[in-house]
């Protein structure tokens, strides 16, 4: 499938010229189109920030919700309808400020969605504080003596966890890129597709050319099943690995896990349930 | 020698109190359950502290031939199964208490609290049965006993509540069971007590249930896909009882880590095509405020079941107050279309649950449900409820390919896909958008967009649910409630017996019905009773009508207003 | 030949406008000092994209020999600095407006817009200055000239602004604003343009300041000792001004993972005695709601910046409206004394937001400055802010060693200490509780708390500030008005000169102050100017007074509403 | 000091005989006087659950807030008081579930509190629900078919965020707990002490007993300033580890980076600003 089949016309897409936001938005669309999954089969969740205005500018179902809550929605959205593909995107603000809460308690879930995080370590759309993930002496207007708290490291804690799938990708390596999107969206079960994103206008300090120094690609005999290794290269860096740091197949998803699809496979939305469904609950109060 | 019911009244008002995990509930549903499948009316209120062990609980359980669904101040009989018996219940004893209790365990705490106590070897007799935990049992016998339920009800019930135990364990229970009719036998004999509810019999084909059970029927009758929700007292029940039925009905049920997580959830689903809900509290309510707002420009349905208990912050966690009103009416920030029900009775509790859902899918608001503990926990008979007629109304379209999931109608009412229902693509946005559900910063776009919500304001007006007036048709005064405090105030004007005193009440707090003040103004004196300090719903009242109710009743104890206390203070002020 | 200020007008109103990160925030700075240190009044009104780079962004400059504090629709020069001009600017453009653009950037976009399109070759000389980075500064010498600026002044504040560059820069950038003179001079001789405002002199010592600093300034003049906030336009200026003075000015600064933890923060902070404030919009109101509720039952003081923007949810990230109104009276569970500010102008924003501090000190109360993207992102220029008379009461006491933190006491106000000030325990609760703080399950205690808590609302009342009237003492008609819709409503009350109409405005909306009922009565009409889709302040004054306000103008495009349209619909309704 | 001088008298103390959370407030009282801390230097923070009670049961300031926002409170106490011991109490859902977002930022911040969560892996006051560190198969009145989601491993995401100080305790060893604590509170920063308690209402299946069988004690040999055995023994279980985990020292705290102290040591109390204070600021807009 051809991927301009993903794009949007006549959209005025709102990234600065050099971000690496575009770059993303053409490995998602690649790897969708890989995977040969039409616009109609995909839904695109996000919330705010610069990232997460993706769902305007391409193709797809869309869910633009609130600040740090897209992978809630996105969770309901699979609980609702299975047969969908379900990408939540968003920027490290949204991902593990805001919404760090539902990015680890999501984890635990399980639920089969893909959560792409464009991490360009700041808040792009807010004009240049710092994120979770901005390295400590990051000066901006509000972190004026420079970044205090240390950063997050959303692989090694992803890990740590035992995520079922968790990845590292760079912005200005497309083809990779989109290669882990792809093994991310195929894994059944919540994915983790970290991705460094130079921000051309706030992050002066992680610049694609520092991204390009600071990364490598994880070496072809790196066993992403090894719990331990994993563990290690997500601690790894500077410079940081890139691929997938770790996969564990088998384990069951959370839609799959609800009493809703016990006995009915049926999409939630083309259910017919009418109010006899209680006939036999009222008679067990008599 | 006591008579129960006593001079004046048609029920005997019953209250069990004693220590959390101390077999109280027991007792309770034993009796509640036997009483009602001896067709006697009951009505059971249970309040209890905010602590899993010890402290001490209590169930006000009224026997009744007529329909009793009010709680009420008085005590008839008292049976404190330990000792520490707290303030609220001391402080209703009062000459024409009887209190049965055993010496052995609650000593003279009661000797100078106005009734009259009399001894009964609770606890000598539960050893016999088997030990002290089958004191509860032999306490249900005398019961029983006293209140003439044929031996053989509560002697089935217990049979079938550990039906899979040991035959041992059935059989000390019914030796207790058996001790404590033998009690009651000594005190009769002794000519002391006798009790006689006629009437039996009517209510035995009729459901016994509670606020919690009720609000959860209608939501699964209204065709709830999925629920969401973080724990909250008193608003859990409804989760528990959805989980309970998760698999047999086919609901998705998620406990989430917060009830941002919870609403976010709902949301998701609700936007993929789920009937979706969520159950919480106040503070709950609170941190999904965000959330609300999220589902009033996005115009996703979304039913929210708020079970209220006494605030700000933590407030009282196991207690009740209707202070959350507010809140409901106004969470959220921006313009937001919404609807909001506040049930006054478990018909109606069902009965609105069931339409919220309709409600929200035909409009795509927010419905909101507002309860609070003493609704949620309290338990009456009821007919079955009626399900023919209702019908389950998805407001689903199939999508085309050019669909425009926010498309400007004249209603304001855009024609609803979901993803993967038709061959179009559907689109949600948290910020103002386009038709297609685009960002858009257009400033001719922006007040259309907010023009199409703002007139769907029209549509929920015009399914709004009256309210219900009671009383004289013609009346000079007019006492005005909401939500749980229907029934309360109905036995208090049936006991005050005032002159040209009718009622109005509302299932429906937001929007106000049009007729409101018109039934207003028909009044010389009008008075508001409501749960809370300040007086949410007459403040509502003037908000929407103009019409200000300075007469309020308020009423924030924790505990819900006693019959008696709306009585006093109605005659206080209309005699 | 174009003459400014035209026929009837004392001002001359400018608008620049480009694509974000081109420059325009540049040239707005140099010609906002200038014209001011020049001695003009200067009125400046930002609105801005939800983006970084790209789109269109515009400023009103108005100039004048009067005061200006307002934003109105009439554009009389145009400094277009891209292509790609917008609808809402575009829509502005009359018969009456010169246009100053580039046609090597501009083409013919504007060819049909209905004005008077004159050609400066701003990026020829921005090229011949040493790149296209100068065209900005050229258009500024541009403007400088045409204004009558005295060029040693923005001469001296580009070699300000540049002088830790080489000095190369600072040339370049004095040669392009020359360049940009000449090009005025050109105009000039060839008899286009003629602009004069007299006056000036009066400003040149005044402040020139916008909401946002201005809110800030009041913080800090009010004792605030800590702000910890999560960023969200409008209200992240508060933040950073705060960051930027922490070290100077000794406040903590915290941009927190959440608003929840931002409130969380303030509030533990607070409990330790610091003066602690919290910056957000409508949205992380929503969030805080919970928080909110916490401060109103522990009785912790907390000032709260909410700078509104349009909702719901994301709405319009950096756009205006009055919509958060409803959120901010009755955000959170439970009954909460609680006071809202709205300040209508810079000197009110800093004043209230000093007294805030106090009061919530005072009354131990969440106190809210309600501002919105217009009035922080409108700059002009103010006589110095006056802080003689001006006290911060911390209203702390040391504690004995039997202290209890929420002792009752007639006004409802317990003396409060904290952790380490005397040598007692101080405790606090989010349950209801004891005076000492701890939680207890008590129902005379919880009416007696409650109340307590309660009786602060009386104290909070006597502080209420009047609302201010402006206009004929006897009037037919009155408009109301709150926060930033002051003086917008002012001017347009001047400019539609309609009779017998006085101006009632209100910088504290809750509670309201007890007159408010007086001078609504007194008028024959009255109608309400807002900011948002419903009327909310227009409703509260019905649900406090029972007033109702029938006529209301209401604004919710994003934009502020125009001095123009304003006076437009009351000549429309009043004449 | 004599632990007594924390008792509090009169008091009826809400918890099930036979509950840990008795031994830790011993523990904590003992760690306290250990230390010849006097309640009148020590705040305590809790949120909502049962062990989020223990400040109504015993001496000292207290601050019980909201369900799951605690540390967040102490934190800013902190901030306006760095002579205060400041100890930040709760259960598993209260730290872990509610306020999981603060658990991990608070990390990252390293504010000078000492965080004791009663891990019960049940949620005690709502009646037995499932907690975040309940076991997969957990059943209860919601997760009716056993709980489904990954349990959450704190020590674990502690340690991988490089957390200051990070321990695990038993409530049934209380003086190892005693011992662990006072650790806690000498470290300057942020320390963690997950304590297993068991909950003899609602937790059937993680007992005294199972508690027992299921820790040992973390051998002398192990060095809690590696990080990389830390992260070994934080994943390591059943039977899982007791004691100091990990611990770094000299990371400076939260509190004194803020700018209020910067020229100024005085609490934030005893301040005595005044309007003047922005005199110069006001002149700097003429
Ligand atoms: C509740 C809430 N708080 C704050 C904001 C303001 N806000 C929007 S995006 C953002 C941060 C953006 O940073 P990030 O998520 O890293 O995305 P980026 O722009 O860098 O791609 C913030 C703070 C908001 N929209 N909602
Ligand atoms: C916002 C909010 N949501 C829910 C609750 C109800 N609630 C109180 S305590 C609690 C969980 C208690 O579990 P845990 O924190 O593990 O403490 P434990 O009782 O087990 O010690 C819940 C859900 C609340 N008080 N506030
Ligand atoms: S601000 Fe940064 S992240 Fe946002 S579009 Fe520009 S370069 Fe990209
Ligand atoms: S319910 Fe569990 S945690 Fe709570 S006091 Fe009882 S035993 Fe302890
Ligand atoms: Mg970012
Ligand atoms: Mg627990």
């Amino acid at each position: 499938m051809d991927h301009r089949i993903y794009d949007l016309e006549g959209i005025d897409v709102q990234w600065c010229p050099g971000c690496g936001d575009f770059q993303i938005m053409e490995a998602l669309k690649k790897a969708l189109a890989g995977l040969d999954l039409p616009p109609e089969r995909v839904v695109l969740f996000s919330g705010i920030g610069q990232a997460a205005k993706m769902p305007h500018f391409m193709k797809g179902h869309f869910f633009n919700g609130l600040h740090g809550r897209s992978i809630s929605n996105a969770t309901g959205m699979k609980v609702a309808n299975r047969d969908m593909t379900v990408i939540a995107i968003g920027g490290d603000g949204d991902m593990y400020g805001e919404g760090g809460n539902h990015f680890i308690h999501t984890i635990r879930r399980n639920p089969d969605i893909t959560n792409l995080v464009h991490n360009n370590m700041v808040y792009g759309l807010t004009k240049g504080q710092a994120s979770p993930t901005s390295p400590v002496g990051f000066k901006t207007s509000i972190q004026v003596d420079g970044v205090f708290s240390e950063p997050f490291n959303p692989v090694a804690v992803a890990v740590s966890m035992g995520a079922s799938f968790v990845a590292r990708a760079f912005s200005g390596n497309v083809e990779q890129t989109t290669e882990i999107i792809k093994k991310a969206i195929i894994h059944k079960g919540y994915s983790l597709v970290d991705i460094f994103q130079p921000c051309v206008s706030f992050n002066k300090v992680n610049t694609f050319a520092w991204f390009k120094k600071n990364t490598f690609d994880l070496s072809e005999d790196h066993d992403p099943s090894d719990l331990k290794s994993a563990l290690e290269r997500a601690l790894e860096g500077p410079p940081y690995p890139l691929g997938v740091i770790y996969q564990t197949e088998g384990r069951p998803t959370f839609e799959d896990s609800m009493g809703c699809y016990h006995r009915d496979d049926t999409p939630l939305c083309r259910r017919a349930y009418g109010p006899e469904r209680v006939e036999d609950l009222i008679a067990s109060f008599q | 020698m006591f008579r129960f019911p006593a001079e004046g009244n048609s029920d005997v008002s019953l209250v069990l109190c004693g220590a959390a995990g101390q077999g109280v509930q027991t007792v309770e549903e034993i009796l509640v359950d036997s009483l009602r499948k001896s067709g006697f009316n009951v009505f059971a209120s249970r309040e209890y502290m905010s602590r899993v062990r010890g402290g001490s609980n209590s169930t006000e359980i009224r026997v009744s031939s007529e329909r009793v669904r009010a709680f009420v101040d008085r005590i008839d009989i008292l049976l404190p199964l330990n000792g520490g018996i707290r303030a609220n219940i001391r402080g209703r004893i009062s000459q024409e208490t009887l209190i049965l209790g055993d010496a052995e365990e609650i000593r003279d705490e009661l000797s100078d609290s106005g009734g009259t106590f009399v001894h009964v070897p609770l606890m000598e007799k539960g050893r016999e049965a088997g030990g002290p935990v089958f004191t509860g049992v032999v306490a249900a016998g005398l019961i029983s006993g006293l209140l003439g339920i044929p031996p053989e009800i509560p002697e089935r019930l217990l049979r079938e509540k550990f039906s899979s135990k040991s035959e041992g364990v059935v059989t000390s229970n019914l030796s207790a069971l058996e001790k404590g009719m033998g009690l009651f036998r000594e005190l009769e004999t002794s000519g002391r007590v006798s009790v006689e509810v006629r009437g039996r019999g009517k209510a035995s084909g009729e459901m016994m249930i509670n606020g919690s059970d009720a609000v959860s029927l209608g939501a699964l009758a209204g065709g709830c896909d999925l629920i969401s929700s973080y724990p909250m007292s008193p608003a859990t029940g409804v989760l528990t009882f959805m989980a309970r039925h998760s698999r047999s009905h086919g609901v998705a049920v998620e406990q989430a880590e917060d009830e941002i997580a919870a609403i976010n959830i709902a949301l998701g689903a609700s936007y993929g095509g789920a009937r979706a809900m969520v159950s919480t509290s106040g503070g709950g309510l609170s941190l999904m405020s965000e959330g609300v707002s999220l589902a009033g420009i996005t115009e996703i349905p979304l039913v929210l079941h708020i079970g209220q208990r006494p605030g700000p912050a933590t407030g009282m966690a196991t207690r009740t107050e209707q202070g959350d009103l507010n809140l409901a009416v106004f969470c959220g920030h921006g313009d937001i279309p919404r609807a909001v029900f506040a049930p006054g009775s478990m018909e109606r509790a069902f009965r609105l649950t069931f339409e919220a859902f309709n409600l929200a899918a035909e409009f795509q608001v927010p419905v909101f449900i507002l309860t609070d503990q003493y609704l949620l926990n309290s338990f009456y008979n009821v007919p079955p409820f009626e399900i023919k007629g209702l019908n389950v109304e998805r407001h689903l379209v199939e999508s085309g390919a050019d669909y425009r999931r926010y498309e400007v109608t004249e209603s304001g009412i855009s024609p609803r896909s979901v993803p993967g229902l038709g061959k179009g693509l559907v689109g949600t946005d948290s910020h103002e958008h386009d038709e297609v559900g685009h960002v858009q910063e257009d400033f001719v776009l922006r007040p259309r967009m907010v023009d199409k919500r703002q007139r769907k304001r029209g549509g929920i007006l015009e399914r709004v649910f009256e309210p219900v007036i009671s009383g004289p048709e013609s009346y000079r005064n007019l006492v005005v409630t909401w939500g749980s405090m229907y029934h309360i105030v109905e036995e208090a004007l049936q006991e005050a017996r005032l002159d040209e005193t009718a009622h109005l009440h509302f299932d429906q707090v937001f929007p106000l019905h049009p007729g409101t003040a018109g039934h207003l103004k028909k009044a010389e004196r009008v008075i508001a009773v409501e749960g809370n300090a300040t007086g949410q719903f007459a403040d509502l009242i003037r908000r929407e009508t103009g019409f200000l109710i300075e007469d309020r009743i308020l009423w924030y104890s924790g505990l819900q207003v006693p019959v008696e206390k709306v009585a006093e203070k109605l005659i206080e002020m209309l005699r």
